[in-house]
């Protein structure tokens, strides 16, 4: 028995998960929007694996997951850095607040 | 205090310092490096959870690659530029509600026990992935290559320069 | 189970007139010829159907009855819902039918002055005719609903595009209100589908009526259904306070559209009422009696009060016709022989009266170019027929005995003074009222000095005459002889009430 | 396992899907080796011929019963079949949308992405897997933020494929924390799995936490379909994009978030405990999560249905417009789901039909319009004078989404409404909604009709009318109006082949 | 007596043909006169074969209300053929004497149209067996009266005054109206003799049996011009002349007194009912009598006369005099018409109608002025002319059904009446003559002689001396009413003849002698200003009704305009405000929108976790 409890991972990932959110509420740059939201998604990662020690009839089925999870937020992230630099050629600017000419 | 605990407060902190760091510095590149710190810390819990071979796909492909291509997009970006502030009452917002969430989370998973660990786990981990990954899970599998393919398709349609360049109408 | 297709062939007939409009050039002098004979069809269908119903046999006649489709739920697949294509007459409907037809085709001779694309109007207009038909020769709640929502959307258009200065805004009018009630009663209908598993009006009434429905519908329940239904229909009717839209129909929409809305459409929410209201809830409507004959006498003496200050003629009409719809909730609220027909004799005689007024109000536009009290006065000297005709249907409308608004509003006072004396003898007090706004109105038109103004016009014409001596003398003959309205009612019967 | 045991599956089972995924990789090397200047509307063709094979595909197996290979991550059961269905004609039309005339041109990439995207919506609508769920719902989510910002030189483009992408961010991330918890909760990845281990007593002791996670998965979905109030996003994207672009997003996206929203719903969380204690015989249990998220869903639903069109009342650019139409669209369509009706799956796959019909058209109207200038209500000025018979297609596709009788939409509607009042108790706050909506959508469907019939036009000139948007707009047009007179075209097809109770079946 | 149908049938027949024929438009005059000189033809027939017949009624099915078959049809009592004849006979009479009076009018054929019509509307009023019938003829003949009064609609005061006849009448119709209802519901029937059945068997409770027989006065109030419905009838007087003398003289205001006496089975049980009409004729007779007094148009008198005589007939209804009223609408009929006729023949020769700008008349128009002076003294209760007769009879019943007030009044009333008839006849026909007259055609002088005789002899069917021809013939009324016939006490007459005398005298001193001074028509003071101001009523009316429906209906009106309206449009606007609101929230931030939908989510956590007990 491991004397670091399950909880203790969940809070981190939730702790993570709240930053990631955090940042990707608030901050400017579209470039840390970017790599907040890849913060949330290792929260995601660490509670899968968590929970595939620690979790019901625990399995590898977590790990697995989070390695879908990693590769695909690693696509993501490509895809989103691709388009901030469209947009950053276009409007000169990564600065989320003044991405806002579509609303009316 | 066992050693695995202490262990834990370490990484612990490592990752949330990380985060805070990220949350709260000015200039972008030392929030991206703030976040290598993190990544890293979750590595270390990876292998404390006896997952070996996700630990090390974290560090390739986050501290590694994730990292990379940001400051890349920092570099290719306006990378000088400090992080603009922003205002209180967005923030206060956001952080409210984050708070809220943290604490109706928090109430649910404090005390959680779901019972035995599981003892295998480290055993030939990478092969025990490998299989589930083949047997189960071959059609995501497959299906992820197709999202990279998506990904890397579209990174290229994005962000390479066109030669003919001609600018579109600025009307949808 | 089918007859014949005579009702499908008769609903369809106005298709006939628009699909040759359509294939007509758009500049075609003829345009709006054929667009009048494009009404005659019906008109004639009708006729035949309105000979061919026999009278001394109760019941649907004409039946026509195709399952049209089924909505199976996935969790119990072996009970479908089935919506039917289900046509049929009453008494009451072949009345309705009747007045539809032969108004729309009067209606569409005075369209023949619209000179701007006479085509659409046209063509509109014969999709307004279907949707009226089909309405009242529905046997089904569903059918009735779609041919509603076709009014709808033809009268839209035909208010927004050929109408008066505010055109657009009394077709949004128009559209608000009456899309709330139509949703309201579709809503009522697929409460009534659900829990009967049927939309078709007779076995919905046979249901209803039997006790042992009570445990799909406790009372409540179907307090709330007539209450929506109320609301429904009483905006098309209108009930006060849902009856701006309707002032504003009446005040902007070209005259052709005002005499089918006034003279048809409104008698929609009448027929409804009657209908559905009546036959689906008795036991609600007779509980609710009271609260509907005070809602009555405030809509008479409402619609006749502020129609005594307005100045202009379409207003007086239009809020004149709210007080007459008020004599109809009065007659249904009494729920007697008496009151209930006088309802629909009411509607009826309403219905061919208004067409009438704005018959003649069109003509006033085409002369005088003002409805506007004030400018004019004294159109008797010089167009002695309009004014005689005017004059006629003002009287009509104040319910002169020997016309058919007398026996109408006669008939309901009649009921509603066996139920509740008390509201009784407030509401005689609107036919007084009525009798001032109206001479006020008719007289202030045709009597008194004669503006010099508008010299030099001429009286009624051919296409002006022919209309107008029709209605009027519908208007006398059933005031003379109303039998002609109650044989064919057979009210009792159709409504399964009465004895 | 071995090669054996990998060809024993019925892979058949997945030939629609493979043939897409054969044609966008097909398509994509075609694209590179061709010539840059070369015109790709041959490319289109070639996907719709691919499209065209998967629905035979799919039409071969529609009586082929429940199919389900590799340890059940893949299902292809009649819910699935219908949902991809639907799915591939959207998908067809807005390839034919897409269709370049003289004056325009297509990207190859436009065409393959469209086609991978389908493919992950296919792979949601048949997934019985998170994972598979989720990396389905990834590769549509992913083809479709480059969809939106491949015009790359155009800052609105730029700027709405950039919300896309971190506001899609975001709903991933919170729906992935979700099903990180109810994977923690039952140790299973899949749904039908968890679905029988909803009841135990984990599951029962943390039962809040299944709640929780419950609504997080939800609020990601609710992100695709865009309910209120995970919906802002999507006016700004539909703006920003290309319209076909934005006519897929609406539609195809949205049919594949609706799929997924319904199997998560009625099979992990049907049996899961709710919140609330009940008293039975057999002693204190809880009643099921899904009635005790149901005033949840309601109010998202109730919400939804309100902003989208009163919001919708205010706006002037057409496409914006039609957004928070799809908005409204997507709160009808919730109201089934809202009231737990027995109706639910045949309502929502009707009304998704009908939805897809009008839609469709009405976004290719605009289309044909946004070549001339930015679509605005305005710009409808005249239509009839200019092109009547776009304009008759135009009036039917908004007398449908009005839900006026003698349409695809008015059945529909009439469906949802019976799904909302055939249940006990009735749900009259749903009712209520539909109805205020309604008669809200009215104002701005008619404000079009007040445009193209009543308003003189700016413009002489008829539109130009490509042949593909033609063949939309005709098939559009036929679809909805048949589908308004005869829906038991559609109603009947459904009964006899899409027996949508194979979803609970294990 | 099958061809009674034939009454009515013949004078709508002239209206129909005049309506519908122009090319005979010139003959309109001829048509009318000889279809309705045939239908007086007929009521002759009809009354004499009474006398050998009796009662006589026809009925046929209208309509069926459910079970209820409602019946048209016609019937022949006393009482209706004696209208019948008063009806037809002056109708016809009018007719002649206005194809010389209209003869130059452009709508000479629409005004005999409208004099068919009438005739039509008021014979099928007298011929009603049933109350629906009566009250539909009963609003017939009052559109008639409202488009002959209007029949100069090119002049305001016209319009005014039709529309004013109508809607005043329209008041009393009303509660004819509720009283028929009432009566419907009481007994099932709207027939005459199933009511009065039901009413004397006791069926109907005797205070309904008061308020119903009271509607009915309002109706007959209404028609007949009593206090308080009178001020209808004097403005009428902008009509022809002819139609004056026929609808609002001899026909129509009387059908009031009809009506009365039609139903008077039903007020005979009320004795409540009894005395409201009694008095209200009471004082509707000396009201308009003294109103009379100071009138200066010549037709305005004659109004305010009619007003008075008719309110004298309801006063011998009210005190059981049957026969007493109904003998003096018989001889009214006969000396108002000729008065009205003789009104109209000065008008036509001097186009003038205040009195004092007339004079001297008597040798200008020796014809007029003679028959004039018969009608005149026929009314002022000049011994042995037929007005004596009558007016002997009612103050005999009045005095002997112990109504002495009543009776004062109406003593004091037929005094009043002697002296402004004279008044007027002094003014208008004595002294010398300025102006240029000439005396009417003979087309005109003709049916005047013919009434002018009547008023002399038509006295004689009632009398204490050569016998009760009137009464007795009338008690044979179907209905069981108890006819109260009081032998006038020996003074009476003479008492009434002083009285009568004494106003003439009293006006020949006052207009021939002058010896009295006084100074009309300009500086009115006092009582005088309130007399010829007919008591303010008008202008009271005008306060309290037309000014206060206005005011309620511009309440309305605003009602209307702002809160029904209002309130839709604040729904609008709060729905616009939403909208507003939405648009503002979506700012095109894309980090706002992931606020959003983030707070959306944790609300409905929080809410779940509150509400379901989570913390």
């Amino acid at each position: 028995m491991s004397s670091v409890p399950l909880s203790a991972f969940l809070v981190t990932a939730l702790l993570l998960f709240c930053m990631g959110l955090y940042g990707a509420l608030t901050k400017r740059n579209a470039v840390i929007v970017l790599i907040s939201i890849e913060l949330m998604l290792n929260a995601v990662n660490l509670n899968l694996v968590a929970f595939a020690k620690y979790g019901v009839g625990a399995s590898i089925r977590g790990q697995v997951f989070s390695l879908f999870t990693i590769t695909v937020a690693a696509a993501e992230a490509a895809v989103g850095l691709a388009i901030l630099i469209a947009l950053y050629r276009n409007r000169a600017t990564v600065n989320v607040d003044e991405m806002n000419t579509l609303k009316k | 205090m066992t050693g695995e605990l202490l262990v834990f407060i370490i990484l612990f902190l490592v990752t949330i310092t990380g985060g805070l760091l990220m949350l709260n510095l000015t200039k972008v590149i030392h929030m991206v490096m703030a976040l290598v710190l993190t990544f890293l810390g979750i590595a270390g819990l990876y292998i404390m959870l006896s997952a070996e071979f996700v630990a090390v796909v974290q560090i390739l492909i986050y501290s590694g690659a994730i990292t990379i291509i940001m400051l890349f997009g920092i570099m290719l970006t306006k990378h000088t530029e400090a992080e603009p502030k922003t205002g209180w009452a967005k923030k206060g917002v956001v952080f409210t509600g984050i708070v809220l969430f943290f604490l109706i989370m928090f109430k649910g998973i404090r005390t959680i026990s779901l019972g035995p660990q599981a003892e295998t786990l480290h055993e030939n981990n990478t092969e025990q992935i490998g299989i589930m990954l083949f047997t189960d899970y071959v059609i995501p599998f497959e299906l992820v290559s197709v999202v990279l393919l998506v990904a890397l398709v579209g990174a290229v349609v994005l962000a390479k320069k066109d030669e003919e360049d001609e600018k579109e109408g600025e009307q949808s | 189970m089918n007859d014949s297709f005579l009702l499908t062939i008769l609903i369809l007939s106005p298709l006939l007139g628009i699909v040759l409009l359509s294939i007509m050039p758009g500049d075609h002098r003829f345009i709006n010829y054929m667009g009048v004979l494009g009404t005659v069809l019906p008109l004639g269908l009708t006729l035949i159907v309105f000979s061919l119903f026999d009278r001394s046999l109760s019941g649907v006649q004409f039946k026509e009855y195709h399952q049209w489709f089924e909505l199976m739920t996935s969790i119990s697949p072996n009970e479908p819902y089935t919506v039917a294509y289900d046509l049929g007459v009453t008494g009451l409907s072949v009345l309705f039918l009747m007045l539809a037809s032969l108004i729309t085709f009067l209606a569409s001779l005075t369209a023949l002055r619209i000179k701007e694309s006479a085509k659409g109007f046209y063509i509109l207009f014969l999709l307004l005719e279907v949707g009226i038909l089909g309405v009242f020769a529905s046997e089904n709640l569903f059918l009735f609903f779609l041919f509603f929502e076709i009014t709808l959307v033809s009268m839209f258009l035909l208010v927004g595009k050929w109408g008066g200065f505010n055109r657009e805004k009394a077709a949004f009018s128009f559209l608000i209100y009456n899309g709330i009630g139509s949703i309201l009663l579709l809503i009522v209908i697929i409460v009534l589908f659900v829990e009967m598993r049927t939309t078709n009006i007779t076995e919905l009434t046979m249901l209803l009526k039997d006790t042992d429905s009570l445990e799909f519908l406790s009372g409540s329940t179907r307090t709330w259904l007539f209450v929506l239904l109320l609301i429904a229909f009483g905006i098309k009717l209108p009930i006060v306070p849902f009856h701006t839209w309707m002032v504003r129909v009446h005040v902007e929409a070209p005259i052709a559209v005002v005499m089918i809305h006034a003279g048809v459409l409104l008698k929609i929410g009448a027929y409804g009422l009657i209908r559905f209201g009546v036959g689906f809830f008795p036991e609600q409507l007779k509980e609710m009696a009271v609260a509907l004959a005070i809602l009555g006498v405030i809509n008479l003496l409402y619609g006749a009060f502020i129609a005594l200050v307005q100045t202009e003629l379409r207003s007086v009409l239009a809020y004149s016709s709210i007080s007459h719809m008020g004599i109809v909730l009065l007659g249904v609220a009494s729920f007697n022989t008496a009151g209930l027909q006088g309802a629909v004799f009411q509607t009826i005689s309403h219905g061919l009266i208004a067409a009438l007024l704005f018959l003649l109000v069109g003509v006033l536009i085409n002369r005088f170019q003002t409805t506007k009290l004030e400018e004019l006065g004294g159109v008797a000297s010089q167009t002695p027929l309009f004014a005689g005709f005017l004059l006629a249907a003002g009287l009509a409308s104040l319910g002169l005995p020997g016309m058919s608004g007398f026996i109408s509003e006669f008939l309901a006072f009649l009921g509603l003074f066996e139920a509740m004396p008390v509201i009784g003898a407030v509401g005689v007090l609107g036919l007084i009222l009525t009798a001032v706004y109206m001479l006020r109105a008719v007289l202030a038109v045709t009597f008194g000095e004669r503006r010099t103004l508008f010299d030099n016009n001429r009286d009624l014409t051919a296409v002006e005459l022919v209309p107008s001596a029709i209605l009027l003398s519908i208007i006398i003959w059933i005031g003379v002889y109303p039998q002609v309205l109650s044989n064919t009612l057979q009210l009792a019967r159709t409504l399964g009430i009465g004895g | 396992m071995d090669m054996d045991t990998l060809l024993q599956y019925q892979w058949n089972s997945m030939m629609p899907e493979f043939t897409i995924l054969l044609t966008a990789v097909a398509l994509s090397l075609i694209d590179l080796f061709m010539n840059k200047k070369k015109d790709r509307s041959l490319l289109i063709w070639l996907a719709l011929a691919g499209i065209a094979a998967a629905i035979v595909f799919l039409f071969l197996q529609f009586d082929d019963g429940v199919v389900s290979i590799l340890n059940e991550t893949y299902r292809l059961d009649s819910f699935a079949k219908a949902f991809k269905f639907l799915m591939l004609i959207g998908t067809g039309f807005v390839l034919l949308l897409g269709v370049p005339d003289e004056s325009t041109s297509v990207r190859g990439e436009y065409i393959y992405l469209i086609l991978t995207a389908l493919l992950g919506g296919m792979m949601m609508a048949s997934s019985a897997d998170l994972i598979t769920l989720f990396v389905g719902l990834e590769l549509l989510s992913l083809s479709s933020y480059v969809l939106v910002g491949i015009r790359k030189n155009n800052t609105l483009a730029n700027e709405a494929a950039f919300k896309y992408v971190v506001n899609g961010g975001i709903a991933t991330a919170i729906t992935l924390f979700g099903m990180s918890y109810l994977y923690g909760l039952t140790g299973e990845t899949n749904i039908y799995e968890i679905q029988g281990l909803m009841g135990s007593d984990v599951v029962t002791d943390n039962r809040f936490l299944a709640v929780f996670a419950f609504l997080m998965i939800v609020v990601g979905l609710s992100f695709k379909i865009t309910a209120a109030p995970f919906h802002m996003w999507a006016p700004d994207v539909y703006q920003g994009a290309e319209t076909p672009v934005t006519a897929f997003l609406s539609v195809v996206s949205k049919i594949a978030g609706f799929a997924i929203m319904l199997r998560l719903l009625m099979v992990p969380f049907v049996f899961a405990p709710g919140t609330r204690e009940v008293i039975t015989p057999d002693g204190v249990n809880y009643e099921t999560l899904l009635v005790s998220v149901r005033p949840y869903l309601v109010l998202i639903a109730v919400l939804t249905i309100l902003i989208g069109n009163v919001i919708a009342l205010r706006q002037l650019n057409a496409k914006r417009l039609f957004a928070y139409s799809s908005i409204a669209h997507a709160g009808y369509l919730l109201v089934p789901l809202a009231a737990l009706s027995e109706l639910v799956f045949d309502a929502v796959w009707f009304y998704l039909t009908a939805y897809l019909l009008m839609n469709i058209g009405a976004f290719a109207v605009i289309h044909v319009m946004s070549a001339e200038e930015e679509v605005t209500v305005a710009s409808f000025a005249g239509l009839f004078k200019r092109s009547p018979y776009l304009t008759i297609a135009m009036s039917i596709y908004l007398l449908s989404l009005a839900g006026i009788p003698l349409t695809a939409g008015f059945i529909g509607k009439f469906e949802i409404f019976m799904s909302a009042l055939g249940t006990e108790p009735k749900r009259y706050l749903l009712v209520t909604a539909m109805l205020m909506g309604t008669v809200l959508s009215y104002v701005y469907y008619f404000g079009f009709f007040v445009q193209m019939y009543f308003r003189p036009s700016k413009h002489q000139t008829p539109v130009t009318i490509s042949n593909g948007v033609t063949a939309v707009l005709a098939i559009t047009v036929a679809g909805t109006v048949l589908l308004g007179i005869f829906p038991s075209v559609a109603l009947t097809f459904i009964h006899d082949h899409f027996q949508f109770l194979e979803i609970f079946n294990q | 007596m099958d061809y009674v149908f034939l009454i009515p049938m013949l004078p709508l027949l002239s209206f129909l043909i005049i309506l519908f024929t122009r090319p005979i438009y010139k003959k309109a005059g001829i048509v009318g006169t000889l279809f309705t000189g045939a239908a007086f033809l007929c009521s002759l027939i009809v009354l004499f074969s009474h006398f050998a017949e009796g009662n006589y009624i026809v009925e046929a099915n209208w309509f069926s209300l459910d079970t209820v078959i409602i019946t048209v049809g016609l019937e022949v009592n006393p009482l209706n053929a004696l209208m019948l004849v008063i009806v037809t006979l002056v109708s016809f009479l009018v007719h002649i004497y206005s194809m010389g009076y209209m003869a130059n009018d452009e709508r000479y054929a629409t005004f005999f149209s409208y004099l068919g019509l009438f005739t039509f509307s008021m014979t099928g009023l007298v011929l009603s067996p049933n109350l629906l019938q009566l009250y539909m003829f009963w609003e017939l003949v009052g559109v008639c009266s409202f488009l002959l009064v209007g029949f100069y609609f090119y002049k305001p005061e016209a319009k005014a005054a039709a529309k004013k006849a109508f809607i005043m009448t329209r008041i009393g119709d009303i509660g004819l109206l509720v009283a028929i209802f009432l009566l419907f519901w009481q007994t099932g029937s709207f027939e005459l003799d199933v009511i009065f059945e039901a009413a004397q068997a006791g069926d109907i409770a005797p205070s309904l049996i008061t308020l119903i027989a009271i509607l009915i006065f309002v109706g007959a109030v209404g028609k007949s011009g009593q206090f308080p419905l009178h001020t209808w009838l004097p403005d009428a007087m902008e009509g022809p002349t002819p139609v004056s003398a026929l609808i609002h003289a001899a026909t129509m205001v009387a059908a009031g007194v009809y009506l009365v006496a039609v139903t008077y089975p039903l007020f005979s049980v009320s004795e409540v009912a009894m005395t409201t009409v009694a008095v209200t004729g009471g004082f509707t007779a000396i009201f308009a009598a003294t109103i009379a007094l100071v009138q200066t148009d010549i037709k305005r008198i004659l109004a305010y006369s009619t007003v008075s005589q008719l309110g004298y007939m309801m006063l011998a209804l009210g005190a059981a005099g049957y026969t007493a009223g109904v003998f003096h609408l018989t001889t009214h009929a006969f000396f108002k018409a000729l008065l009205f006729l003789a009104a109209g023949s000065v008008i036509h020769a001097v186009h003038e109608q205040n009195i004092f700008k007339m004079g001297g008349l008597s040798k200008k128009l020796p014809i007029t002025a003679t028959l004039f002076l018969i009608a005149s003294l026929s009314i002022s209760g000049f011994p042995l002319l037929a007005g004596f007769f009558s007016k002997d009879e009612i103050l005999a019943t009045t005095y002997g059904d112990g109504r002495y007030v009543l009776f004062a009044i109406g003593l004091i009333t037929a005094f009043l009446t002697a002296f402004y008839m004279f008044r007027l006849y002094f003014l208008v026909f004595s002294g010398n003559s300025s102006t240029e007259a000439r005396e009417s055609p003979s087309v005109m002088l003709i049916p005047m002689m013919v009434l002018g005789a009547l008023a002399i002899v038509g006295g004689y069917i009632q009398t204490n001396w050569f016998g009760t021809f009137l009464g007795d013939w009338l008690e044979t009324t179907p209905y069981s009413i108890t006819f109260v016939h009081h032998e006038a006490p020996f003074w009476l007459p003479i008492l009434a003849s002083v009285l009568s005398i004494g106003g003439i005298a009293l006006a020949w001193m006052m207009y021939v002698r002058k010896t009295t001074s006084i100074k009309e028509s300009n500086e009115r003071t006092g009582l005088h200003e309130l007399l010829y101001r007919k008591y303010y009523v008008d202008e009271l009316y005008q306060v309290v009704f037309v000014k206060g429906s206005r005011v309620i209906a511009y309440f309305w009106m605003y009602v209307d305009r702002f809160i029904i309206e209002g309130g839709a449009a604040v729904i609008t606007g709060a729905v616009k405000r939403f909208g507003q609101a939405g648009v503002k929230l979506q700012s095109g931030q894309v980090q706002t929108y992931g606020t959003v939908a983030f707070s959306g989510l944790v609300l409905v956590l929080l809410l779940i976790a509150v509400l379901g007990g989570y913390f």
